[in-house]
């Protein structure tokens, strides 16, 4: 049995995030991780830290993340998290295309975001490699990328540093409850005693919160991503598409990181393992090469499949659970949880030292789902 | 199953080996200095080390290097070889250029 | 200078027509078909690139293309396994620099 | 567009792969072999020296004409074979991705044979990464398959079969071996395979590991120094040596990331060489109809891999119904005694790693001067069964047999057309010479021995002279009536010797027999010539 003040169960990139902010706050959490730091979608995901394109109830975390944590990260942790603002460009090809990029671009303005539709010309100015059917896009000139492994380990590292303990290979079984508040939890070899317990496992996230009656509409869903040989420096921004079939950038490696969809992912992500299909990889090339032909010579040098934890509305399960005292929950990121990563962190550090973060979290409750 | 490992900090210096500029992974140029260093700093895992210094993710892949990473990891961190669970190999074996890929046999 | 001209065991090693071939601006021979590594050691090259990050030279390590140290540019493209690659004839064979062709080639 | 299903998909036409591919074919299945390679045969094309083993192992034969037959083979049989195809990954249902061309294929099959062999394994050392550091299967396929030398004046680092293999064809292919160095300290592999090397006078450094390789471009010397026990560098011991490339033969692990990416379960086992698939003995992984085989399951010898390529092969037709239990019963029993014996020995299953080892399995003490200098001292001769005893050889023709290790092999027995060569059923017994049959000198023994390890001895050739055969793999060939000197077993030159006949015929397989005249008192002592 150990005792702990805060037990943070999931060492990826959102646990190792809160880790740190609390570390910062002078409160060192004990991380329970299943198998590695950073091993779950924290090192699968394409490295997007990008604003356009967000569900209006995440927009404020991740403007906040991208104006006040994002720039200052690798000077913070000492660690090169690689993260570079130099716009996200979402492609169209045809009227449909410039329809569902109108519609990104008046949410984004909504939200008072830099985001805006530019024209065949202004594409090829800020990236001139776009294969000639593109006819537009859509232009956010604040958002960007980061290297996802680096990141989560690099918060990791200062966490450590600052007096988190990380213990891997711990499989948490269930939560402990007493007294009608949470107590601690229990591993596959251990009981761990705290008063205050955050889930931040993905997908396991599910399995423990109905240890305590919570139950999360989450579903599992596996998406493939693959890696280039590295090239010279071509283009530093994030690109994704209307017609959502691809996304990607080029690293500072040079090589680039590209996840495709096939649409298929509902229907084939039963495995208890990730595994990648036969038929991804050539459908995600020839969606890149449909938009960058100058690439039909760049090698493929691995492909890699990740779960992601996928609420019912697409938008994370973020704050305390009143039901269940000291319980809380940052969980179903929906495979957009690592641009806004560092404001989770900070955020749910705030409500745990303060009670109260500085950003609302209200709208993602955990009890919030009726009907979707 | 994986055995439960506390990462605690080492409040120690880290020390520097005479042998730590010799390259590793061949094709990302990582010194096991670089790799000591990282296993100092918290990097307790072959997927860690991998992730935080690109040991393997260079065009081959690892297919040189990992078991020279597992070994370091193995004799610096006081790991049995067995313990240490090596990196996932994916498809595609062979470096695959985007238009051979893209080309299955299916037409768009 | 590196070709067996007679073998103990192997009475002849099958290969294609002598070709031209371009190196780093030079016209070099080799036969067609052999890997293009083959044809360059035959010339006594021994470095196929430097290093991106600690400009080293590297050359033929594994000869089967599995370590991709002997990569070099090859008609324009980059990281062309030499090792497993055939020769043909014309082509152009750039030593690589990082991740660019070398500087005083053409 | 409909996917292609095969009964059978092997990957890799290397010793294993084949093997299942002949074995499920001759059942009547229908087979593909894909392999990533220009030619097929993996690294049979690339041995060219004579197999050891009995008859069902192909010994004496060299490596590249058993590809030459088993391609034919599986050809015959109706087997496809798709080369330059390298198979990129394998997934869920069977399914095998191919790059052939410009184009991806993709297949499901019945069942899979992952038969992709094993890659090199690696010491990093200063300078490793300089051109001029090379695999020892490096330089075999440069001269082997290529017809290109390594280099020059090459360092071979790792005394196992395969550095000792590798630097005997780089002697071959015309470069000078400047000295092979291990860091255990004793020669790895066969003794004879030592002795061929060591008596063109190639020195061994045990205990010896390489510091470093130096050179502004490429290599240009090297370092090597002794190490003690604890595999701690002597101070003060560093030699410097000059050359230009430095071969690796320090192990070969299993190329099982096929395996891995199609879901197997695996295990890193030091004794199989890494990490290997999980497999029953008929060579199925934890995935029904997927097996592996040949180095991938566990690193061994080519001869094996062709045995348990075999036995996978008659699973899959088992499994399938082209082979009724009984007779599959019957070809496993009869696979499985032929495996046991290769994995008998000395360097078998049992002893690998062995160093307490002090004497042969039929009683003859192991030579630790041979484990430490590469060859024999002179005084241990008379302590094995094939060398004929001082009063025979000075009445007659004698051959000598300097085979003084367990190693499953036996085509010496069966070449001697007079019976003068006995090892019996087990074939890892030393061979004995049969006191009651006379030696007819015709030399087949000589050129049957995989291991050269076996001379004629005549020292009643002319008064004071003694005329020795030898085998001789080097060209030239010298012509009779050449003069030269003959060397001993660590190869300083004893003195004058001369050609006095040449005799190489297609029986004998590209092995000459060079005899040559010495003076009597280094009849037992003189087993090689050099021209000046």
């Amino acid at each position: 049995m150990k005792n702990a003040d805060v037990i943070i169960v999931g060492g990826g990139v959102i646990g190792c995030s809160m880790a740190y902010y609390l570390a910062k706050s002078k409160i060192k959490a004990v991380v329970l991780e299943k198998e590695e730091i950073g091993v779950g979608a924290s090192s699968a995901n394409g490295g997007g830290v990008r604003q356009s394109a967000r569900d209006l109830r995440e927009m404020p975390l991740a403007m906040h993340a991208v104006t006040k944590l994002w720039p200052g990260l690798t000077d913070e942790l000492g660690v090169d998290v690689e993260y570079h603002q130099k716009g996200n460009l979402r492609l169209g090809k045809t009227e449909g295309h410039m329809e569902i990029l109108d519609r990104i671009v008046g949410q984004g303005k909504l939200a008072g975001l830099d985001l805006k539709i530019i024209g065949r010309d202004e594409v090829r100015e800020i990236c001139p490699y776009v294969s000639e059917e593109v006819i537009g896009a859509s232009f956010c000139p604040t958002d960007g990328h980061a290297n996802p492994m680096k990141t989560t380990l690099a918060f990791y590292k200062r966490a450590r540093e600052l007096g988190t303990t990380f213990i891997t290979g711990e499989w948490v079984k269930s939560l402990l409850m007493t007294k009608g508040k949470i107590s601690g939890v229990i591993t596959g070899t251990n009981e761990y005693h705290a008063s205050k317990v955050i889930l931040a496992a993905g997908l396991e996230s599910r399995t423990l919160a109905k240890t305590v009656g919570i139950d999360l509409p989450m579903q599992k869903i596996m998406l493939e991503a693959l890696i280039t040989e590295a090239l010279p420096k071509m283009f530093p921004q994030m690109i994704g598409t209307a017609a959502a079939d691809f996304y990607g950038h080029q690293t500072d490696h040079g090589s680039f990181v590209f996840g495709g969809v096939t649409g298929l992912e509902p229907f084939t992500s039963d495995e208890s393992q990730p595994v990648t299909r036969r038929f991804t990889a050539p459908a995600t090339c020839r969606a890149i090469l449909g938009y960058f032909p100058c690439l039909e010579h760049t090698k493929i040098i691995r492909t890699w499949s990740g779960f992601l934890d996928e609420m019912a509305d697409h938008v994370p399960v973020l704050g305390q659970v009143e039901e269940v005292p000291g319980l809380t929950l940052a969980c179903g990121f929906s495979g957009h949880g690592f641009g806004i990563s560092p404001a989770v962190g900070q955020l749910v550090a705030e409500l745990i030292v303060n009670g109260q973060p500085s950003i609302s979290l209200e709208a993602f409750h955990y009890d919030r789902f009726r009907r979707v | 199953m994986k055995k439960p490992m506390e990462r605690t900090f080492h409040t120690s210096e880290f020390k520097a080996q005479a042998d730590d500029s010799l390259i590793i992974c061949r094709c990302e140029e990582i010194t096991k200095g670089e790799i000591r260093r990282a296993l100092y700093d918290g990097m307790s895992t072959i997927n860690e080390i991998k992730r935080f210094l690109r040991v393997g993710m260079g065009l081959c892949q690892g297919q040189t290097c990992n078991r020279l990473v597992k070994g370091i990891i193995a004799g610096e961190l006081g790991i049995a070889w067995q313990d240490l669970e090596v990196s996932k190999p994916r498809s595609p074996v062979r470096p695959i250029a985007m238009k051979i890929y893209a080309n299955d046999g299916l037409v768009k | 200078m590196y070709r067996i001209e007679e073998h103990p065991i192997l009475s002849a090693f099958p290969k294609g027509k002598l070709v031209k071939f371009a190196y780093d601006g030079k016209t070099l021979e080799g036969y067609e078909g052999e890997p293009i590594a083959m044809a360059l050691k035959a010339n006594g090259v021994m470095v196929h690139r430097y290093t991106s990050r600690h400009s080293q030279p590297r050359g033929v390590f594994c000869a089967i293309g599995r370590c991709t140290d002997c990569v070099m540019i090859v008609d324009g493209m980059l990281n062309v396994r030499t090792c497993i690659i055939p020769l043909q004839e014309g082509m152009k064979v750039q030593t690589q620099d990082g991740l660019e062709k070398k500087e005083q080639d053409d | 567009m409909m996917m292609e299903r095969f009964e059978v998909i092997v990957i890799g036409a290397g010793p294993a792969g084949l093997a299942a591919a002949i074995e499920a074919a001759s059942n009547g299945m229908q087979v593909v072999v894909f392999d990533e390679n220009s030619r097929p045969g993996g690294q049979l094309f690339k041995q060219i020296h004579k197999f050891f083993g009995s008859k069902e192992h192909h010994a004496k034969i060299r490596g590249f004409k058993i590809g030459e037959k088993f391609l034919q083979e599986a050809e015959t049989l109706g087997v496809k074979v798709v080369l330059n195809a390298s198979v990129i990954g394998i997934f869920q249902n069977r399914e095998v991705s191919v790059m052939l061309g410009d184009r991806i294929s993709h297949y499901r099959a019945n069942a899979i044979v992952i038969a992709t062999g094993a890659s090199e394994k690696m010491i990093p050392f200063a300078g490793w990464t300089l051109p001029g550091v090379i695999g020892a299967g490096a330089a075999q396929t440069m001269m082997n398959i290529h017809g290109i030398r390594p280099g020059n004046r090459v360092l071979m680092v790792g005394s196992g079969n395969v550095g000792l293999v590798v630097g005997f064809q780089l002697i071959q292919a015309g470069c000078k071996l400047e000295a092979v160095i291990d860091a255990a300290p004793r020669i790895g592999g066969y003794g004879v395979h030592a002795a061929k090397i060591a008596r063109l006078g190639v020195p061994f450094y045990l205990s010896h590991t390489i510091i470093g390789a130096r050179g502004a471009e490429f290599v240009e010397r090297a370092t090597i120094a002794e190490v003690d026990q604890n595999w701690q560098q002597v101070p003060g011991t560093e030699k410097d040596l000059e050359l230009d490339t430095i071969c690796l033969a320090v192990g070969l692990t299993p190329m099982s990331q096929l395996a891995r990416i199609a879901g197997c379960q695996v295990a890193d086992l030091p004794q199989k060489g890494g990490m290997v698939p999980v497999c029953n003995a008929f060579g199925e992984t934890s995935i029904p109809g997927i097996y592996a085989t040949g180095d991938v399951a566990g690193i061994e010898e080519a001869s094996s891999a062709m045995i348990q390529g075999k036995i996978a092969g008659a699973a899959i037709s088992l499994a399938q119904g082209y082979l009724s239990a009984e007779d599959f019963q019957l070809r496993y029993a009869s696979y499985d005694h032929s495996l046991g014996q290769l994995r008998e020995g000395t360097f078998g299953h049992e002893n690998k790693g062995r160093t307490d080892l002090k004497t042969t399995d039929d009683g003859y003490p192991l030579s630790q001067f041979l484990f430490r200098k590469g060859y024999l001292a002179d005084g241990e001769l008379s302590h094995y069964p094939g060398v004929p005893t001082s009063e025979r050889l000075n009445q007659e023709l004698m051959p000598v047999i300097e085979c003084i290790q367990n190693i499953p092999c036996n085509p010496c027995q069966d070449a001697c057309p007079q019976g003068c060569i006995v090892i019996g059923s087990t074939i890892t017994n030393l061979p004995a010479i049969n006191q009651s049959a006379k030696c007819s000198g015709c030399g087949m023994c000589v050129v049957s021995c995989s291991g050269q390890a076996i001379f004629l001895v005549d020292v009643n050739y002319a008064p004071g002279y003694a005329a020795i055969s030898l085998p001789y793999e080097f060209k030239p060939l010298p012509a009779v009536g050449t003069s030269g000197v003959a060397l001993d077993r660590s190869g300083a030159i004893l003195g004058e010797a001369e050609v006095i006949s040449v005799r190489k015929t297609a029986v004998m397989d590209e092995t000459a027999i060079l005899t040559m005249k010495v003076p009597v008192q280094w009849a037992m002592s003189a087993r090689f010539f050099k021209q000046l």
